[in-house]
């Protein structure tokens, strides 16, 4: 089992998500990061003290999912976290070594079972 | 335009609870002096109406984040109930002539002064200006109700309240004094409303805070869990809010300007609210060893409520200690109140209630006879008569506002339902009876781009997105 | 001090529109008369001055958290421009004698009532306290337009159309009607300004929002996705604020306090605001199925537009019912808006501008003969005659404000840029335009020592940090 | 009640430097005219106390949110100390009758005013009245001492200066100039206070701010850290609180509003501010390149500060200048500031400060003599007689209360200790001073369901919980 | 050394706390995120505009711990974080090579020694 | 390539980035979480009712690098983020199996190069 995490923008964010869904993993989790990388930081002056400010908000992005799905995942999110301007992102792959879900009590691959794909409206 | 075109010599004034001996003689009842008192009765509604955006910033500021946007929408509705309500029925119902119980003329403000208000006889303010002026004595009390049910209460069972409170509750016991009742008759003195407007609120809260029961999570074995409320700032803005608008409040219910010494009942009203505040902190570093910014606030409110009724009767020393004792047993009673495991976010039995309990019998110990023209206090060597007019005048407020109130809520209880489901009060009243947060970037932060990106192209439409979802809701995908 | 000296009768007073033939008598001309009018229309300048800190409220609580800082930039220009504006120029072209179609004379206001400001004789108000009163309403007008422009106007870009709004576009209107030009000859009738403040106010959101288009985000797919603001409380806040400012708009417009009835003007008002409310309130719930907060403080606004201009002139219950109806239609409205691809972020095109036409023709219905000093409404039989009148003064105010506002934004647009740009628009208009975020601690929690940390001794200066790095800014490392 | 029952013709009157010639032919000593005059001096002791809230917002948005409570906190405190001090002992010293440098009758406000009160006879203004007007501006020259001391002063340790400051610093110079002292001898001009008030409440800042030092992790390798505050929002909002108040604080300083045109005072007031805002918009944008949010506001601050002293003695015009150049020299003013290593984070120098003292100057320069009975400002050929009147009494105020606040802020920090632990500053006052953060839901997210679930169950009580741990806290788990 | 990411109910945390910490394991740190799984979503509308929001604020909870105690935390977060309604959250578990104490500059499993557990109350 | 997850006091991230930024490492993620630790808990009190927060706002540094730069990054965390009071946190270090750069695509270590150190100004 895998685990990706994507550092992207907040505007790819919604259809990262529907896509995904879309493709019968909706299980993820988001989080509110600020990232620095190689995008120049921003000018920021108060009272007449300027400072340049290099953290930036980001979206982190954590899917954990069966070593199956892990290639069409990241690919629906470089397709749609791309902009060519930097600061787009990164995203890394770690392994998962066990997954339970609380509510029943399950434990491994059983319970990043994707749905079955919708089929298309 | 309604200008009462003859002016009987107001004789019925002079015996009136409302007004210094003095007032007499200045009201000679001239255009200019009718202009200047109802400029007076109209600026001071003003500032009492503006109190509701002081209780609704104290409400929300003492309250959790997933709730502000119900609190807002609350008390813009309770607002409009009341000017609705009582305009139709409860002016009638206070201020219409009638038995010493009830008034039943002038229903939908129709109708003279002298013939359909006496009571209003006298004072050369047209009727529109003085309905504007009790009308928002209503919405305050309104607003203390809410206080104490908040977070767990339907919207749809506190409109049906209101409109009760509105039109019926409230009138019945503003008739009994101000209206000229029995409690009139007997003697009873309230000048700006300690008991008719903050007592009664804090009875109608009290049986909805018993009837609703606490909050998810404020008692877990047997203690009270301390929910924060989620801005002091606003909080406190609330607060300077209502210390401005009871300068309306307390100086205006003399409805005049000529012949009433305003500066000095304001004067009483701040002294004892400074007085409050300091009362509360003592009490505070006392019990709690920390200066607690909500009881500070708290004990602002417990001073100005306790000299509403005797703001025109006492002298300013009296004003100073009626403030500091309201002051001194408010956080004492928050945790009394909390002992009981009443469930009360923003304290009101104890700012409102017991503070209005206080002032209104303080006018039996401090009345300074030419002040109230007549009726002397306790310590002057008055005798214990005033007092006990006083005693009986708020325990019938007690009982009858109490009872109607509980009665009421049980009836809306037992049809609509009064408490929120528990999933609603988990997620909060905001998305769940109002379909939006109050904060939104706080909970969601998705639509349109929020982030702070100044080098960023808008990103291009997914070209070759497979299909249309099936279950993409309306518009959240192209 | 410029008392005019020479007090003559009043003749033209009688004739004016705003006042009720009882007025005449009462102003006897004394000095106290005088100085008791000029309090209240000060006092009334005062509350309407504090709609400005209304505004910026409901403004910011409507839009994003990164916008905050720039709304209230805007806010506090737009009031100095409008101050600056309307005493160098507006006041003249507005009040100034002159003809039928504009006022010139009284530039910096200059000269005395009756030889240049002839409009205003017989009043005994002085001229700086009509000066204040009016720039209070020309800062409303200008504070509408805005609304309409929110998140994505340059700074500079509006300031430059302020110039204009305040000193050219509204006095113009402002000079037909109040100003005693020909539409104030044809009998043309608003008391407060529905038309020539709010209407004038939303035609010119309507042309800004045109031309600027909508924020980025706002539609997608042919669909209006919700772009939630970030502050119920401030938004609420601000519509009290409104709300109290609205007595001095409406009750002030009389400019008297004696012979005028303020009260029954100011019992129209808010009744006609608690029925908007409630009219929001129950087309929120059909159309939306939820009680939608912004909606239902909408609805208060959209009431007490509406009633601006008939509230001298018509009874209670058509009061209540004029706020009604313009409570009832804004839901539908804000929807129309949203279908027609318009984005209108704090719905001030329905609120302002059709509850704004609806205020000024409902004069033709319900105006009540004794109050308007003739003119009758059509259904006390007083026939259509005022209703026309009423129907091409909407007219009129509509085809000048909209070509003249889209004209100056338009000439705006393609010199320095009206829009601000995808990158600024994106970061937000505090970073991009003002340097600075509005809610600092929300996008950058870095500088100085935020964490609450009772126990930490503060870092020591890092003993052996190499060389000054060259690429860091200044000050951020020692 | 302390009706002045005989009522000399005010010879004195005449004299005194507030009331312009007009003003005696007016008072024709009716109760009515007295009743007007009254009644505005109340309304505008409102206004001027509203400003408390406009303070507390303004400095709570311009500090960090771990302050935000205990600001609200200090800022009650310090309204009920003064309160409370000035009403027991400060009123005595500034108004009651003594020698030309120290009032010393009226303690705890006893004593009629021809007989105690002297300087207040003739206005026919009961006391009262006059207390709440003057106690409102002993509370916003104590909130700007608190503006350049935030986030870093013991609650304790300005309690205490509270005491002196409002007891005994400020009465003095009160008493010199409004209290018929030494300097009002002089014919030292100051109609609403920018010495008294404005000049007073920096000095003692600027004392504070020396023996404090600055914040920590303000200064770092000696350059100035931008340590913005945390809300815009509310910043602005007591801006334009502060505005609205300023009606009050400058229209109600003649003590009447028969026979002064309180219009134009006001009128010059609010164009000052217009042009502060500009001012400070444009050297923003040149000095800094940005439209600093914070400098627009001070801006106004500034403008308003300036034309505190001239308001009643100057034409529009030189409003307007007075206004623009202090908005002008404020951005500049905080570079210089900041570069004195002075830490003052809501630039209470500058705009209190600095436009103070250019505001009580520029009497010398621009007074009309027909405004100010006699004395005319220098460019109308009056000589540099008023210009160095005003000077020294500016040179005396500065020794006098920087001296005196500086020795008892000293007392205080050799005895009780002035400034906050490192911890607890670091912290934030709030959870170290007050036991609460100002914004709990920002600090801490667990008591009480903050998730927004609505489908969730309660969770069910831990039923098989091994023994209570011994080193849970009370209530943290049953 | 293994690391136990948990994303539960904001409702679980408190007694998940108190039960670690009196178990010895007092170390750990919470992220506030925003979660989708099967919990369908909330449908929210302003101004008539209709959205279904997937995502769902909740707690992730990261604690590192030792090989051994590894098991007993799981089962204590298993037991409290549970209600048996969809969003219950779920459990991984990942491989952490190092852990480094900042305050000594310790390494190795020395660093997440549990604490003796209390004696009960 | 490897993850460090470094807890540690919001006033050491300043230093911390620019030292990293300085050492050609300016890629970096910054979080806001609440930990709980040794350090002692503070009280807080509300009217009357006092509890014990036990869950104090601290930063969470993620910081993915190539296996060579792994140490001089710790040992930069390190010395700027030590106080040596309770609290000052901790670093975990874990394997990344991939990375990938979303504006370019480009996978592996490349992603993680770092910048020439720069010249001391
Ligand atoms: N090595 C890294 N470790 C952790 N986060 C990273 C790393 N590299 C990038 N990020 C995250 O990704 C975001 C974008 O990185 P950036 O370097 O600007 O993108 P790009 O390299 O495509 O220009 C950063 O703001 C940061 O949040
Ligand atoms: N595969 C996953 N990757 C990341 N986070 C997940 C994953 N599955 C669930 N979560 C997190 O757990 C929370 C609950 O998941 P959900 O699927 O609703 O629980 P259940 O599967 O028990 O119904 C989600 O809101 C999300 O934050
Ligand atoms: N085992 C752990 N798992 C997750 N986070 C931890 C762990 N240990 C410490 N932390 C984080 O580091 C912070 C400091 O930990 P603490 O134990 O107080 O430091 P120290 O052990 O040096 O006294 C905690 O607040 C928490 O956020």
């Amino acid at each position: 089992m895998k685990k990706i995490e994507a550092f992207i923008r907040h505007e790819a964010l919604e259809a990262i998500h529907d896509r995904l869904a879309h493709m019968g993993l909706p299980s993820m989790s988001v989080t509110e990061v600020k990232g620095s990388g190689r995008q120049k930081g921003f000018t920021e002056s108060y009272r007449g003290a300027r400072t340049t400010v290099f953290l930036r908000p980001k979206i982190k992005l954590e899917v954990v999912l069966d070593d199956g799905d892990v290639d069409r995942a990241v690919d629906c999110i470089l397709e749609l976290a791309h902009t060519g301007e930097p600061g787009d992102g990164k995203i890394f792959i770690s392994d998962i070594e066990e997954a339970i879900r609380v509510r029943t009590g399950e434990r491994g691959a059983v319970v990043l079972e994707p749905h079955p794909e919708e089929a298309p409206a | 335009m309604r200008f009462s075109a003859l002016r009987r010599v107001p004789l019925l004034v002079a015996a009136l609870l409302l007004i210094a001996p003095a007032f007499a003689a200045a009201q000679d009842g001239s255009e200019l002096t009718d202009a200047v008192n109802t400029l007076w009765v109209v600026l001071a509604a003003v500032l009492v109406l503006f109190m509701q955006a002081g209780f609704a910033m104290l409400e929300t500021g003492l309250s959790r984040m997933k709730n502000a946007g119900a609190i807002m929408a609350k008390t813009l509705c309770n607002l409009s109930i009341a000017l609705v309500m009582f305009w139709a029925f409860g002016f009638a119902i206070a201020f219409g002539d009638g038995s010493g119980l009830v008034g039943s003329t002038g229903w939908f403000l129709n109708g003279d002064i002298p013939t359909t208000f006496a009571v209003y006889d006298g004072y050369g303010v047209p009727i529109e200006a003085l309905f504007l002026f009790q009308v928002a004595f209503v919405a305050v009390s309104l607003a203390i109700v809410s206080g104490a049910m908040l977070d767990r209460t339907k919207f749809v069972g506190f409109v049906i309240f209101a409109v009760f409170y509105a039109g019926l509750i409230y009138p019945f016991v503003a008739h009994w004094t101000w209206g000229g009742g029995w409690l009139f008759e007997d003697g009873f003195l309230d000048f700006a409303g300690s008991s008719i407007v903050h007592l009664q609120g804090a009875l109608a809260a009290a049986a909805g805070a018993l009837i609703l029961g606490p909050r998810i999570g404020k008692f877990r074995g047997g203690k009270a869990i301390p929910i924060p409320g989620h801005s002091m700032p606003l909080a406190v803005l609330g607060i300077f809010i209502l210390f401005i608008g009871w300068a309306g409040f307390n100086g205006g219910s003399g409805l005049a300007a000529v012949g009433i010494n305003i500066g000095d009942i304001i004067m009483n009203t701040y002294l004892a609210a400074g007085a409050g505040v300091i009362g509360a902190m003592i009490a505070s570093l006392w019990l709690f060893k920390t200066l607690d910014v909500s009881q500070m606030g708290n004990g602002a409110i417990a001073g100005l409520v306790a000299i509403t009724a005797p703001c025109a009767f006492v002298d300013s020393w009296a004003a100073l200690l009626i403030g500091v004792v309201a002051g001194l047993i408010l956080p004492p009673l928050v945790l009394a109140v909390e002992k009981m495991k009443i469930d009360d976010p923003v304290g009101a039995l104890p700012a409102h209630g017991v503070a209005g309990i206080w002032g209104t019998l303080s006018i039996g110990l401090f009345a300074v006879a030419d002040r109230t023209g007549g009726a002397e206090g306790l310590i002057y060597g008055g005798g214990g008569h005033q007092l006990w007019v006083q005693f009986y005048g708020v325990a019938a407020t007690v009982a009858f506002t109490f009872t109607a109130s509980a009665l009421v809520m049980l009836g809306i209880k037992y049809t609509l339902g009064l408490r929120l489901s528990e999933d609603a009060e988990i997620a909060g009243q905001d998305i769940s009876e109002h379909g939006m947060f109050g904060y939104p970037e706080r909970f969601i932060d998705v639509p349109g781009a929020t982030s702070a990106e100044p080098s960023l192209r808008p990103l291009p439409a997914p070209a070759h997105a497979p299909g249309k979802p099936a279950t993409s809701p309306t518009g959240a995908t192209s």
